[in-house]
Protein backbone atom coordinates (compact mmCIF):
# COMPACT_ATOMS: atom_id res chain seq x y z
CA UNK A 1 0.00 0.00 0.00
CA UNK A 2 1.02 3.62 -0.76
CA UNK A 3 1.87 5.95 2.11
CA UNK A 4 -1.16 7.90 2.20
CA UNK A 5 -0.97 10.93 4.59
CA UNK A 6 -2.92 14.44 5.77
CA UNK A 7 -2.23 15.15 2.14
CA UNK A 8 -3.81 12.44 0.43
CA UNK A 9 -6.71 13.22 -2.14
CA UNK A 10 -9.55 10.15 -2.33
CA UNK A 11 -12.13 9.91 -5.05
CA UNK A 12 -14.60 7.43 -5.61
CA UNK A 13 -15.47 7.70 -9.35
CA UNK A 14 -18.12 5.78 -11.76
CA UNK A 15 -16.51 3.57 -13.56
CA UNK A 16 -17.66 4.88 -16.84
CA UNK A 17 -16.01 6.71 -19.35
CA UNK A 18 -17.63 9.89 -19.02
CA UNK A 19 -15.98 10.06 -15.56
CA UNK A 20 -12.42 9.78 -17.27
CA UNK A 21 -11.84 13.52 -17.71
CA UNK A 22 -12.53 14.61 -13.99
CA UNK A 23 -9.94 12.17 -13.43
CA UNK A 24 -7.15 13.52 -15.27
CA UNK A 25 -8.31 16.96 -13.56
CA UNK A 26 -7.97 15.73 -10.49
CA UNK A 27 -4.38 14.87 -11.86
CA UNK A 28 -3.68 17.98 -12.75
CA UNK A 29 -4.86 19.39 -9.55
CA UNK A 30 -2.93 17.83 -7.11
CA UNK A 31 -0.03 17.26 -9.58
CA UNK A 32 0.66 21.19 -9.28
CA UNK A 33 0.58 20.97 -5.51
CA UNK A 34 3.42 17.99 -6.18
CA UNK A 35 5.27 20.68 -8.39
CA UNK A 36 5.27 18.52 -11.13
CA UNK A 37 5.91 20.41 -14.32
CA UNK A 38 3.39 20.47 -16.78
CA UNK A 39 5.14 17.78 -18.94
CA UNK A 40 5.05 15.57 -15.72
CA UNK A 41 1.01 15.95 -15.09
CA UNK A 42 0.91 15.34 -19.20
CA UNK A 43 2.29 11.94 -18.48
CA UNK A 44 0.66 11.61 -15.25
CA UNK A 45 -2.56 12.43 -16.45
CA UNK A 46 -2.41 9.07 -19.10
CA UNK A 47 -0.97 7.09 -17.00
CA UNK A 48 -4.23 7.88 -14.67
CA UNK A 49 -6.16 7.46 -17.90
CA UNK A 50 -5.44 4.00 -18.58
CA UNK A 51 -5.62 2.30 -15.19
CA UNK A 52 -9.12 3.92 -15.16
CA UNK A 53 -9.91 2.88 -18.38
CA UNK A 54 -8.86 -0.98 -17.54
CA UNK A 55 -11.29 -0.94 -14.59
CA UNK A 56 -13.83 0.24 -17.15
CA UNK A 57 -13.14 -1.86 -19.82
CA UNK A 58 -12.03 -5.21 -17.79
CA UNK A 59 -13.19 -5.15 -14.11
CA UNK A 60 -17.11 -5.52 -13.83
CA UNK A 61 -18.85 -7.94 -15.63
CA UNK A 62 -22.27 -7.45 -17.24
CA UNK A 63 -23.83 -8.91 -13.91
CA UNK A 64 -22.60 -5.67 -12.08
CA UNK A 65 -24.75 -2.99 -10.99
CA UNK A 66 -23.82 -0.13 -12.43
CA UNK A 67 -24.11 1.60 -9.03
CA UNK A 68 -21.44 -0.79 -8.06
CA UNK A 69 -18.82 0.14 -10.69
CA UNK A 70 -16.66 2.45 -9.01
CA UNK A 71 -12.91 3.30 -9.20
CA UNK A 72 -11.16 4.17 -6.38
CA UNK A 73 -8.13 7.13 -6.58
CA UNK A 74 -5.98 7.81 -3.99
CA UNK A 75 -3.76 10.87 -4.93
CA UNK A 76 -0.72 11.78 -2.55
CA UNK A 77 1.11 15.10 -3.84
CA UNK A 78 4.72 14.42 -2.03
CA UNK A 79 7.89 16.63 -2.27
CA UNK A 80 8.37 16.67 -5.74
CA UNK A 81 6.52 13.56 -6.44
CA UNK A 82 3.30 12.56 -6.38
CA UNK A 83 1.55 8.90 -6.07
CA UNK A 84 -1.57 7.11 -7.44
CA UNK A 85 -3.14 4.40 -6.51
CA UNK A 86 -6.25 3.53 -8.62
CA UNK A 87 -8.38 0.19 -7.24
CA UNK A 88 -10.98 -1.23 -8.19
CA UNK A 89 -13.21 -4.44 -6.81
CA UNK A 90 -13.80 -6.19 -9.71
CA UNK A 91 -12.95 -9.45 -11.36
CA UNK A 92 -8.94 -9.33 -11.45
CA UNK A 93 -6.47 -10.88 -13.56
CA UNK A 94 -3.22 -13.13 -12.99
CA UNK A 95 -0.54 -10.25 -13.83
CA UNK A 96 1.85 -12.86 -14.83
CA UNK A 97 -0.37 -13.19 -17.55
CA UNK A 98 0.49 -9.90 -18.47
CA UNK A 99 3.85 -10.12 -20.26
CA UNK A 100 2.46 -12.71 -22.98
CA UNK A 101 -0.19 -10.62 -23.82
CA UNK A 102 1.96 -7.23 -23.91
CA UNK A 103 3.45 -8.35 -27.23
CA UNK A 104 0.28 -8.39 -28.69
CA UNK A 105 0.34 -4.47 -28.31
CA UNK A 106 -2.19 -2.55 -30.82
CA UNK A 107 -3.88 -6.14 -32.08
CA UNK A 108 -6.59 -5.37 -29.60
CA UNK A 109 -5.22 -8.23 -27.50
CA UNK A 110 -3.76 -5.57 -24.93
CA UNK A 111 -0.93 -4.58 -23.61
CA UNK A 112 -0.53 -1.39 -24.72
CA UNK A 113 -2.21 0.26 -21.39
CA UNK A 114 0.09 -0.89 -19.08
CA UNK A 115 2.99 -0.56 -21.00
CA UNK A 116 2.06 3.48 -21.12
CA UNK A 117 1.89 3.29 -17.51
CA UNK A 118 5.25 1.79 -17.12
CA UNK A 119 7.03 4.28 -19.48
CA UNK A 120 5.14 7.25 -18.49
CA UNK A 121 5.97 6.53 -14.51
CA UNK A 122 8.80 6.53 -12.11
CA UNK A 123 7.81 3.46 -10.62
CA UNK A 124 4.72 1.26 -11.44
CA UNK A 125 3.21 -1.86 -9.66
CA UNK A 126 0.08 -3.99 -10.21
CA UNK A 127 -1.43 -6.04 -7.67
CA UNK A 128 -4.32 -8.34 -8.95
CA UNK A 129 -5.91 -11.42 -8.71
CA UNK A 130 -8.86 -13.16 -10.15
CA UNK A 131 -11.72 -12.36 -7.93
CA UNK A 132 -10.32 -9.98 -6.00
CA UNK A 133 -10.00 -6.84 -7.58
CA UNK A 134 -7.07 -4.99 -8.64
CA UNK A 135 -4.78 -2.21 -7.81
CA UNK A 136 -2.44 0.41 -9.33
CA UNK A 137 0.10 1.83 -7.56
CA UNK A 138 2.18 4.80 -9.53
CA UNK A 139 4.73 6.59 -8.46
CA UNK A 140 5.79 10.28 -11.01
CA UNK A 141 9.05 12.17 -10.01
CA UNK A 142 9.40 15.65 -11.15
CA UNK A 143 11.98 16.52 -13.47
CA UNK A 144 13.94 19.28 -12.82
CA UNK B 1 -13.39 16.72 -28.52
CA UNK B 2 -14.06 17.82 -32.20
CA UNK B 3 -14.22 16.37 -35.33
CA UNK B 4 -14.14 17.90 -38.77
CA UNK B 5 -13.89 16.08 -41.64
CA UNK B 6 -13.31 16.42 -45.32
CA UNK B 7 -13.25 14.85 -48.14
CA UNK B 8 -11.19 15.87 -51.02
CA UNK B 9 -11.84 13.61 -54.08
CA UNK B 10 -9.60 11.18 -55.69
CA UNK B 11 -10.33 8.70 -52.21
CA UNK B 12 -7.92 11.58 -49.85
CA UNK B 13 -9.84 13.07 -46.76
CA UNK B 14 -8.88 14.50 -44.17
CA UNK B 15 -10.10 14.46 -40.49
CA UNK B 16 -9.45 16.97 -38.03
CA UNK B 17 -9.60 16.49 -34.24
CA UNK B 18 -8.91 18.98 -31.17
CA UNK B 19 -9.67 18.23 -27.89
CA UNK B 20 -9.45 15.80 -25.47
CA UNK B 21 -9.50 11.72 -27.36
CA UNK B 22 -9.85 9.33 -24.24
CA UNK B 23 -12.43 6.09 -24.19
CA UNK B 24 -15.30 8.45 -24.10
CA UNK B 25 -14.63 10.46 -26.94
CA UNK B 26 -13.29 7.48 -29.28
CA UNK B 27 -16.41 5.98 -30.68
CA UNK B 28 -17.51 9.26 -32.09
CA UNK B 29 -14.11 9.26 -33.68
CA UNK B 30 -14.12 5.75 -34.61
CA UNK B 31 -17.55 6.44 -36.43
CA UNK B 32 -16.48 8.94 -38.20
CA UNK B 33 -13.20 7.45 -39.56
CA UNK B 34 -15.40 4.40 -40.30
CA UNK B 35 -17.33 6.02 -42.38
CA UNK B 36 -14.74 7.96 -44.23
CA UNK B 37 -13.60 4.85 -45.28
CA UNK B 38 -16.73 3.14 -45.68
CA UNK B 39 -17.93 5.87 -48.32
CA UNK B 40 -14.40 5.34 -50.49
CA UNK B 41 -11.66 7.71 -48.91
CA UNK B 42 -8.95 5.11 -48.43
CA UNK B 43 -5.77 7.85 -48.29
CA UNK B 44 -6.55 9.82 -45.05
CA UNK B 45 -4.83 12.66 -43.10
CA UNK B 46 -5.71 12.82 -39.15
CA UNK B 47 -4.86 16.10 -38.37
CA UNK B 48 -4.08 15.89 -34.82
CA UNK B 49 -2.86 19.40 -34.92
CA UNK B 50 -5.30 20.84 -32.35
CA UNK B 51 -5.29 18.03 -30.11
CA UNK B 52 -4.45 18.03 -26.52
CA UNK B 53 -5.02 14.17 -25.14
CA UNK B 54 -4.24 10.92 -26.09
CA UNK B 55 -4.09 7.60 -24.98
CA UNK B 56 -4.24 4.04 -25.87
CA UNK B 57 -7.92 3.62 -27.26
CA UNK B 58 -7.22 6.64 -29.78
CA UNK B 59 -4.12 4.76 -30.50
CA UNK B 60 -6.25 1.78 -31.21
CA UNK B 61 -8.68 3.79 -33.36
CA UNK B 62 -5.86 4.95 -35.84
CA UNK B 63 -4.05 2.12 -35.92
CA UNK B 64 -7.18 0.17 -36.83
CA UNK B 65 -8.09 2.85 -39.47
CA UNK B 66 -4.74 2.52 -40.51
CA UNK B 67 -5.41 -0.73 -41.63
CA UNK B 68 -8.13 -0.28 -43.22
CA UNK B 69 -6.94 2.23 -45.52
CA UNK B 70 -4.39 -0.02 -46.39
CA UNK B 71 -6.37 -3.23 -47.02
CA UNK B 72 -8.09 -0.55 -49.61
CA UNK B 73 -4.88 -0.05 -51.50
CA UNK B 74 -4.16 3.21 -49.35
CA UNK B 75 -2.87 4.75 -46.24
CA UNK B 76 -3.31 7.06 -43.46
CA UNK B 77 -0.89 9.38 -42.17
CA UNK B 78 -1.09 11.94 -38.40
CA UNK B 79 0.07 15.30 -38.68
CA UNK B 80 0.98 16.00 -34.64
CA UNK B 81 3.32 18.23 -33.29
CA UNK B 82 2.86 18.53 -29.54
CA UNK B 83 5.85 16.89 -27.64
CA UNK B 84 3.11 15.14 -25.47
CA UNK B 85 1.30 13.54 -27.88
CA UNK B 86 4.87 12.32 -29.97
CA UNK B 87 5.79 10.32 -26.22
CA UNK B 88 2.79 8.35 -26.80
CA UNK B 89 3.42 7.50 -30.63
CA UNK B 90 6.83 6.99 -29.81
CA UNK B 91 6.60 4.82 -26.36
CA UNK B 92 3.48 2.75 -28.22
CA UNK B 93 6.16 2.06 -31.33
CA UNK B 94 3.49 3.47 -33.69
CA UNK B 95 4.96 6.72 -35.20
CA UNK B 96 6.23 4.62 -38.49
CA UNK B 97 3.33 2.73 -38.81
CA UNK B 98 1.24 5.73 -38.75
CA UNK B 99 3.27 7.94 -40.26
CA UNK B 100 3.25 10.51 -37.40
CA UNK B 101 4.43 13.90 -39.13
CA UNK B 102 5.20 17.36 -37.75
CA UNK B 103 1.84 19.07 -40.07
CA UNK B 104 -0.66 18.36 -42.55
CA UNK B 105 1.74 19.55 -45.63
CA UNK B 106 4.38 16.81 -44.42
CA UNK B 107 1.49 14.18 -43.90
CA UNK B 108 0.00 15.22 -47.81
CA UNK B 109 3.24 14.52 -49.12
CA UNK B 110 4.53 11.76 -47.34
CA UNK B 111 0.68 10.16 -48.79
CA UNK B 112 1.03 11.37 -52.60
CA UNK B 113 5.01 9.46 -52.02
CA UNK B 114 3.64 6.56 -50.71
CA UNK B 115 0.67 6.35 -53.98
CA UNK B 116 3.29 7.25 -56.41
CA UNK B 117 5.38 4.05 -54.91
CA UNK B 118 2.32 1.88 -54.93
CA UNK B 119 1.21 3.44 -59.02
CA UNK B 120 4.94 2.32 -59.87
CA UNK B 121 4.60 -1.26 -57.83
CA UNK B 122 1.24 -1.63 -59.39
CA UNK B 123 2.99 -0.36 -63.26
CA UNK B 124 6.12 -2.72 -63.16
CA UNK B 125 4.03 -5.93 -62.41
CA UNK B 126 1.87 -4.84 -65.11
CA UNK B 127 4.72 -4.83 -67.62
CA UNK C 1 -29.83 13.26 2.67
CA UNK C 2 -29.46 14.07 -1.31
CA UNK C 3 -30.04 11.63 -3.60
CA UNK C 4 -26.75 9.54 -4.21
CA UNK C 5 -26.67 7.36 -7.34
CA UNK C 6 -24.57 5.29 -9.91
CA UNK C 7 -23.29 8.71 -11.27
CA UNK C 8 -22.19 10.19 -8.21
CA UNK C 9 -18.54 11.28 -7.32
CA UNK C 10 -16.84 10.99 -4.32
CA UNK C 11 -14.05 12.65 -2.94
CA UNK C 12 -12.22 13.60 0.37
CA UNK C 13 -10.47 16.24 0.27
CA UNK C 14 -7.41 17.72 2.80
CA UNK C 15 -8.79 20.54 4.69
CA UNK C 16 -6.14 23.05 3.42
CA UNK C 17 -6.44 25.96 1.20
CA UNK C 18 -4.09 24.21 -1.61
CA UNK C 19 -7.15 22.02 -2.29
CA UNK C 20 -9.71 24.39 -3.29
CA UNK C 21 -8.26 24.37 -6.87
CA UNK C 22 -9.14 20.95 -7.06
CA UNK C 23 -12.97 20.91 -5.71
CA UNK C 24 -13.23 23.47 -8.29
CA UNK C 25 -12.02 21.39 -11.36
CA UNK C 26 -14.10 18.60 -10.40
CA UNK C 27 -17.17 20.67 -10.05
CA UNK C 28 -16.62 21.70 -13.81
CA UNK C 29 -15.71 18.16 -14.89
CA UNK C 30 -19.03 17.29 -12.80
CA UNK C 31 -20.87 20.42 -14.37
CA UNK C 32 -20.44 19.81 -17.80
CA UNK C 33 -21.75 15.72 -17.07
CA UNK C 34 -24.69 17.67 -15.31
CA UNK C 35 -24.80 20.08 -18.90
CA UNK C 36 -24.67 23.13 -16.98
CA UNK C 37 -23.81 25.72 -18.95
CA UNK C 38 -20.20 27.37 -18.36
CA UNK C 39 -21.86 30.55 -16.55
CA UNK C 40 -23.76 27.79 -13.91
CA UNK C 41 -20.27 26.24 -13.81
CA UNK C 42 -18.55 29.25 -12.44
CA UNK C 43 -21.76 30.09 -10.31
CA UNK C 44 -21.65 26.69 -8.15
CA UNK C 45 -17.61 26.78 -8.47
CA UNK C 46 -17.85 29.78 -6.28
CA UNK C 47 -20.85 27.99 -3.64
CA UNK C 48 -18.25 24.61 -4.22
CA UNK C 49 -15.33 26.91 -2.72
CA UNK C 50 -17.10 29.13 -0.41
CA UNK C 51 -18.27 25.48 1.79
CA UNK C 52 -14.61 24.10 1.42
CA UNK C 53 -13.42 27.52 2.92
CA UNK C 54 -15.65 27.08 5.86
CA UNK C 55 -14.80 23.81 6.85
CA UNK C 56 -10.89 24.70 6.33
CA UNK C 57 -11.57 28.07 8.61
CA UNK C 58 -14.50 27.05 10.97
CA UNK C 59 -14.64 23.04 11.55
CA UNK C 60 -11.30 22.40 13.17
CA UNK C 61 -9.79 23.76 16.53
CA UNK C 62 -6.33 23.50 16.74
CA UNK C 63 -6.46 20.53 18.54
CA UNK C 64 -7.81 18.42 15.93
CA UNK C 65 -4.76 16.56 13.95
CA UNK C 66 -3.79 17.80 9.86
CA UNK C 67 -4.64 13.89 8.39
CA UNK C 68 -8.21 14.47 10.64
CA UNK C 69 -8.86 17.49 8.86
CA UNK C 70 -11.10 16.41 5.90
CA UNK C 71 -13.40 17.73 3.59
CA UNK C 72 -15.91 15.45 2.03
CA UNK C 73 -17.28 15.90 -1.14
CA UNK C 74 -20.26 14.35 -3.09
CA UNK C 75 -21.10 15.52 -6.51
CA UNK C 76 -24.32 14.30 -8.36
CA UNK C 77 -25.45 15.43 -11.93
CA UNK C 78 -28.55 14.99 -12.96
CA UNK C 79 -30.57 15.72 -15.98
CA UNK C 80 -29.97 19.33 -15.96
CA UNK C 81 -28.76 19.96 -12.84
CA UNK C 82 -26.22 19.30 -10.29
CA UNK C 83 -26.43 18.43 -6.72
CA UNK C 84 -23.38 18.71 -4.56
CA UNK C 85 -22.90 17.54 -0.55
CA UNK C 86 -20.05 18.92 1.35
CA UNK C 87 -19.59 17.77 4.76
CA UNK C 88 -17.40 18.11 7.67
CA UNK C 89 -16.54 16.30 10.89
CA UNK C 90 -15.80 19.10 12.78
CA UNK C 91 -16.64 21.50 15.23
CA UNK C 92 -20.53 22.01 13.80
CA UNK C 93 -22.58 25.43 14.90
CA UNK C 94 -25.99 26.37 15.19
CA UNK C 95 -27.35 27.54 11.89
CA UNK C 96 -30.46 29.96 13.91
CA UNK C 97 -26.98 32.07 14.61
CA UNK C 98 -26.48 32.90 11.19
CA UNK C 99 -29.34 34.93 10.33
CA UNK C 100 -27.68 37.62 13.11
CA UNK C 101 -24.31 37.21 11.66
CA UNK C 102 -25.20 37.96 7.77
CA UNK C 103 -26.03 41.37 8.41
CA UNK C 104 -22.10 42.08 9.72
CA UNK C 105 -21.50 40.25 5.93
CA UNK C 106 -17.55 41.91 5.22
CA UNK C 107 -17.05 43.23 8.50
CA UNK C 108 -15.17 40.04 9.31
CA UNK C 109 -17.65 38.70 11.58
CA UNK C 110 -19.03 36.33 8.85
CA UNK C 111 -22.51 35.77 6.79
CA UNK C 112 -20.64 36.44 3.10
CA UNK C 113 -19.94 32.61 2.30
CA UNK C 114 -23.39 31.10 2.99
CA UNK C 115 -25.00 34.52 1.77
CA UNK C 116 -23.20 33.59 -1.38
CA UNK C 117 -23.75 29.82 -1.64
CA UNK C 118 -27.67 30.47 -1.06
CA UNK C 119 -27.74 33.18 -4.58
CA UNK C 120 -25.36 31.74 -6.59
CA UNK C 121 -27.34 28.42 -6.63
CA UNK C 122 -31.02 26.91 -6.74
CA UNK C 123 -31.62 24.85 -3.76
CA UNK C 124 -29.55 25.81 -0.46
CA UNK C 125 -29.63 23.72 2.90
CA UNK C 126 -27.20 23.58 5.88
CA UNK C 127 -27.20 20.91 8.51
CA UNK C 128 -25.16 21.39 11.40
CA UNK C 129 -25.01 21.32 15.11
CA UNK C 130 -22.51 22.17 17.56
CA UNK C 131 -20.01 19.08 17.96
CA UNK C 132 -21.77 17.35 15.30
CA UNK C 133 -19.42 18.46 12.09
CA UNK C 134 -21.69 20.08 9.87
CA UNK C 135 -23.42 19.08 5.97
CA UNK C 136 -24.29 21.66 3.10
CA UNK C 137 -26.21 20.76 0.04
CA UNK C 138 -26.97 22.83 -3.15
CA UNK C 139 -28.77 22.13 -6.07
CA UNK C 140 -27.50 24.12 -9.60
CA UNK C 141 -29.82 23.66 -12.11
CA UNK C 142 -28.84 23.84 -15.64
CA UNK C 143 -29.97 27.96 -17.56
CA UNK C 144 -31.33 27.39 -20.65
CA UNK D 1 -2.61 33.65 -8.77
CA UNK D 2 -0.27 36.53 -10.53
CA UNK D 3 0.16 39.67 -8.77
CA UNK D 4 2.22 42.85 -10.36
CA UNK D 5 2.13 46.00 -8.23
CA UNK D 6 3.31 49.48 -10.00
CA UNK D 7 3.18 52.56 -8.18
CA UNK D 8 2.77 55.49 -9.91
CA UNK D 9 3.67 58.58 -7.69
CA UNK D 10 1.23 60.86 -6.09
CA UNK D 11 0.45 58.25 -4.12
CA UNK D 12 -1.67 56.27 -6.52
CA UNK D 13 -0.56 52.64 -7.43
CA UNK D 14 -2.17 49.88 -9.66
CA UNK D 15 -2.10 46.23 -8.79
CA UNK D 16 -3.11 43.97 -11.51
CA UNK D 17 -4.38 40.33 -10.20
CA UNK D 18 -4.56 37.58 -12.96
CA UNK D 19 -5.85 34.18 -12.35
CA UNK D 20 -7.61 32.46 -9.66
CA UNK D 21 -7.98 34.58 -5.89
CA UNK D 22 -9.29 32.34 -3.40
CA UNK D 23 -8.37 31.17 0.38
CA UNK D 24 -5.10 29.39 -1.06
CA UNK D 25 -4.07 32.53 -3.17
CA UNK D 26 -5.39 35.02 -0.73
CA UNK D 27 -2.64 35.95 1.51
CA UNK D 28 -0.07 36.50 -1.31
CA UNK D 29 -2.19 39.41 -2.52
CA UNK D 30 -2.75 40.83 1.17
CA UNK D 31 0.55 41.34 1.15
CA UNK D 32 1.35 43.10 -1.95
CA UNK D 33 -1.76 45.41 -1.05
CA UNK D 34 -0.66 45.97 2.51
CA UNK D 35 2.92 46.56 1.00
CA UNK D 36 1.47 49.44 -1.24
CA UNK D 37 -0.49 51.08 1.66
CA UNK D 38 2.29 50.93 4.13
CA UNK D 39 4.62 52.48 1.40
CA UNK D 40 2.47 55.37 1.05
CA UNK D 41 -0.19 54.68 -1.72
CA UNK D 42 -3.56 55.60 -1.19
CA UNK D 43 -5.11 55.74 -4.27
CA UNK D 44 -4.83 52.31 -5.18
CA UNK D 45 -6.79 50.36 -8.79
CA UNK D 46 -6.85 46.80 -8.10
CA UNK D 47 -7.17 45.48 -11.75
CA UNK D 48 -9.00 42.30 -12.08
CA UNK D 49 -9.44 42.40 -15.89
CA UNK D 50 -7.18 38.71 -15.89
CA UNK D 51 -8.87 37.65 -12.97
CA UNK D 52 -10.52 34.49 -13.73
CA UNK D 53 -12.16 33.58 -9.92
CA UNK D 54 -13.25 35.64 -7.25
CA UNK D 55 -15.04 34.31 -4.08
CA UNK D 56 -16.00 35.88 -0.50
CA UNK D 57 -12.00 35.34 0.79
CA UNK D 58 -10.93 37.61 -2.11
CA UNK D 59 -13.41 40.25 -1.65
CA UNK D 60 -12.28 40.52 2.09
CA UNK D 61 -9.26 41.57 0.75
CA UNK D 62 -10.76 44.40 -1.14
CA UNK D 63 -13.13 46.06 0.93
CA UNK D 64 -10.39 45.75 3.97
CA UNK D 65 -7.72 47.38 1.49
CA UNK D 66 -10.41 50.14 0.63
CA UNK D 67 -10.92 50.83 4.01
CA UNK D 68 -7.40 51.55 4.62
CA UNK D 69 -7.01 53.78 1.29
CA UNK D 70 -9.74 56.12 2.80
CA UNK D 71 -8.63 55.92 6.09
CA UNK D 72 -5.55 57.30 4.38
CA UNK D 73 -6.56 60.35 2.61
CA UNK D 74 -7.36 57.82 -0.56
CA UNK D 75 -9.51 55.19 -2.43
CA UNK D 76 -9.86 52.25 -4.02
CA UNK D 77 -11.58 51.39 -7.25
CA UNK D 78 -11.77 48.00 -9.48
CA UNK D 79 -11.66 47.19 -12.95
CA UNK D 80 -13.42 44.17 -13.93
CA UNK D 81 -15.64 43.34 -16.80
CA UNK D 82 -16.22 39.53 -16.58
CA UNK D 83 -19.59 38.37 -15.77
CA UNK D 84 -19.07 36.10 -13.81
CA UNK D 85 -17.20 38.25 -10.87
CA UNK D 86 -19.41 41.17 -11.45
CA UNK D 87 -22.18 38.71 -10.08
CA UNK D 88 -20.23 38.18 -7.00
CA UNK D 89 -19.78 42.17 -6.79
CA UNK D 90 -23.41 42.65 -7.24
CA UNK D 91 -24.61 40.10 -4.46
CA UNK D 92 -22.36 41.01 -2.12
CA UNK D 93 -23.35 44.35 -2.47
CA UNK D 94 -19.86 45.46 -3.35
CA UNK D 95 -20.23 47.68 -6.48
CA UNK D 96 -20.28 50.67 -5.04
CA UNK D 97 -17.85 50.58 -2.37
CA UNK D 98 -15.43 49.51 -4.37
CA UNK D 99 -16.03 51.41 -7.36
CA UNK D 100 -15.77 48.66 -9.48
CA UNK D 101 -15.91 49.92 -13.15
CA UNK D 102 -15.41 48.28 -16.54
CA UNK D 103 -11.85 48.93 -17.34
CA UNK D 104 -8.80 50.87 -15.75
CA UNK D 105 -9.55 53.57 -17.87
CA UNK D 106 -12.91 53.96 -16.00
CA UNK D 107 -11.48 53.09 -12.43
CA UNK D 108 -8.80 56.03 -13.34
CA UNK D 109 -11.08 58.74 -13.95
CA UNK D 110 -13.28 57.57 -10.94
CA UNK D 111 -10.44 57.93 -8.48
CA UNK D 112 -9.15 61.63 -10.16
CA UNK D 113 -12.87 62.25 -9.42
CA UNK D 114 -13.16 61.46 -6.33
CA UNK D 115 -9.74 62.97 -5.69
CA UNK D 116 -10.74 66.85 -6.98
CA UNK D 117 -13.84 66.12 -5.08
CA UNK D 118 -12.60 65.90 -1.80
CA UNK D 119 -9.75 68.05 -2.22
CA UNK D 120 -12.76 71.20 -2.79
CA UNK D 121 -14.21 69.69 0.29
CA UNK D 122 -10.96 70.48 2.13
CA UNK D 123 -11.03 73.37 0.66
CA UNK D 124 -14.23 74.44 1.72
CA UNK D 125 -13.43 73.56 5.00
CA UNK D 126 -10.34 75.56 4.70
CA UNK D 127 -12.03 78.70 4.05
N1 LIG E 1 -8.70 -3.33 -13.58
C1 LIG E 1 -8.63 -4.51 -14.23
N2 LIG E 1 -9.50 -5.50 -13.96
C2 LIG E 1 -9.43 -6.70 -14.63
N3 LIG E 1 -8.52 -6.96 -15.59
C3 LIG E 1 -7.63 -6.01 -15.92
C4 LIG E 1 -7.64 -4.74 -15.26
N4 LIG E 1 -6.65 -3.99 -15.79
C5 LIG E 1 -6.04 -4.76 -16.70
N5 LIG E 1 -6.62 -5.99 -16.81
C6 LIG E 1 -6.20 -7.10 -17.67
O1 LIG E 1 -4.89 -6.82 -18.15
C7 LIG E 1 -4.87 -6.80 -19.58
C8 LIG E 1 -3.83 -5.81 -20.09
O2 LIG E 1 -4.26 -4.46 -19.86
P1 LIG E 1 -3.66 -3.26 -20.71
O3 LIG E 1 -2.17 -3.40 -20.74
O4 LIG E 1 -4.14 -1.98 -20.16
O5 LIG E 1 -4.20 -3.48 -22.19
P2 LIG E 1 -5.72 -3.46 -22.74
O6 LIG E 1 -6.56 -2.73 -21.77
O7 LIG E 1 -5.59 -2.77 -24.05
O8 LIG E 1 -6.12 -4.91 -22.87
C9 LIG E 1 -6.29 -6.50 -19.98
O9 LIG E 1 -6.57 -6.97 -21.26
C10 LIG E 1 -7.09 -7.22 -18.90
O10 LIG E 1 -7.20 -8.59 -19.19
N1 LIG F 1 -18.17 23.96 8.26
C1 LIG F 1 -18.36 24.79 9.33
N2 LIG F 1 -18.00 24.40 10.57
C2 LIG F 1 -18.19 25.20 11.63
N3 LIG F 1 -18.74 26.44 11.54
C3 LIG F 1 -19.13 26.88 10.33
C4 LIG F 1 -18.96 26.10 9.17
N4 LIG F 1 -19.43 26.79 8.12
C5 LIG F 1 -19.89 27.95 8.61
N5 LIG F 1 -19.71 28.02 9.94
C6 LIG F 1 -20.15 29.15 10.81
O1 LIG F 1 -21.06 29.95 10.10
C7 LIG F 1 -20.60 31.30 10.04
C8 LIG F 1 -21.03 31.96 8.75
O2 LIG F 1 -20.32 31.42 7.64
P1 LIG F 1 -20.19 32.24 6.28
O3 LIG F 1 -21.52 32.75 5.90
O4 LIG F 1 -19.54 31.40 5.28
O5 LIG F 1 -19.25 33.49 6.63
P2 LIG F 1 -17.73 33.54 7.11
O6 LIG F 1 -17.08 32.26 6.73
O7 LIG F 1 -17.18 34.71 6.37
O8 LIG F 1 -17.77 33.73 8.58
C9 LIG F 1 -19.11 31.20 10.23
O9 LIG F 1 -18.55 32.38 10.71
C10 LIG F 1 -18.98 30.04 11.20
O10 LIG F 1 -19.20 30.45 12.51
Amino acid sequence: MADRNADTVEMILPGRPEFLLLARLATSGVGLRAELTVDDIEDLKVAVSEACTNVINHAFGDDIKPADRKIQVRMTPGKGEMTVEIEDEGAGFDPKELQRSKRDGLDGKGGLGFGLMKELTDSFRVESAPGSGTRVIMVKRATR
Amino acid sequence: MRIQTEEAGECRAICRISGELDAYTAPDLRDALDKLVDEGSSWIIADLTELTYLDSTGLGILVGTAKRCRQAGGDLAVACARTNLLKIFQISGTQEILNVLPDVEAATARLEELNEARSAESGEEGT
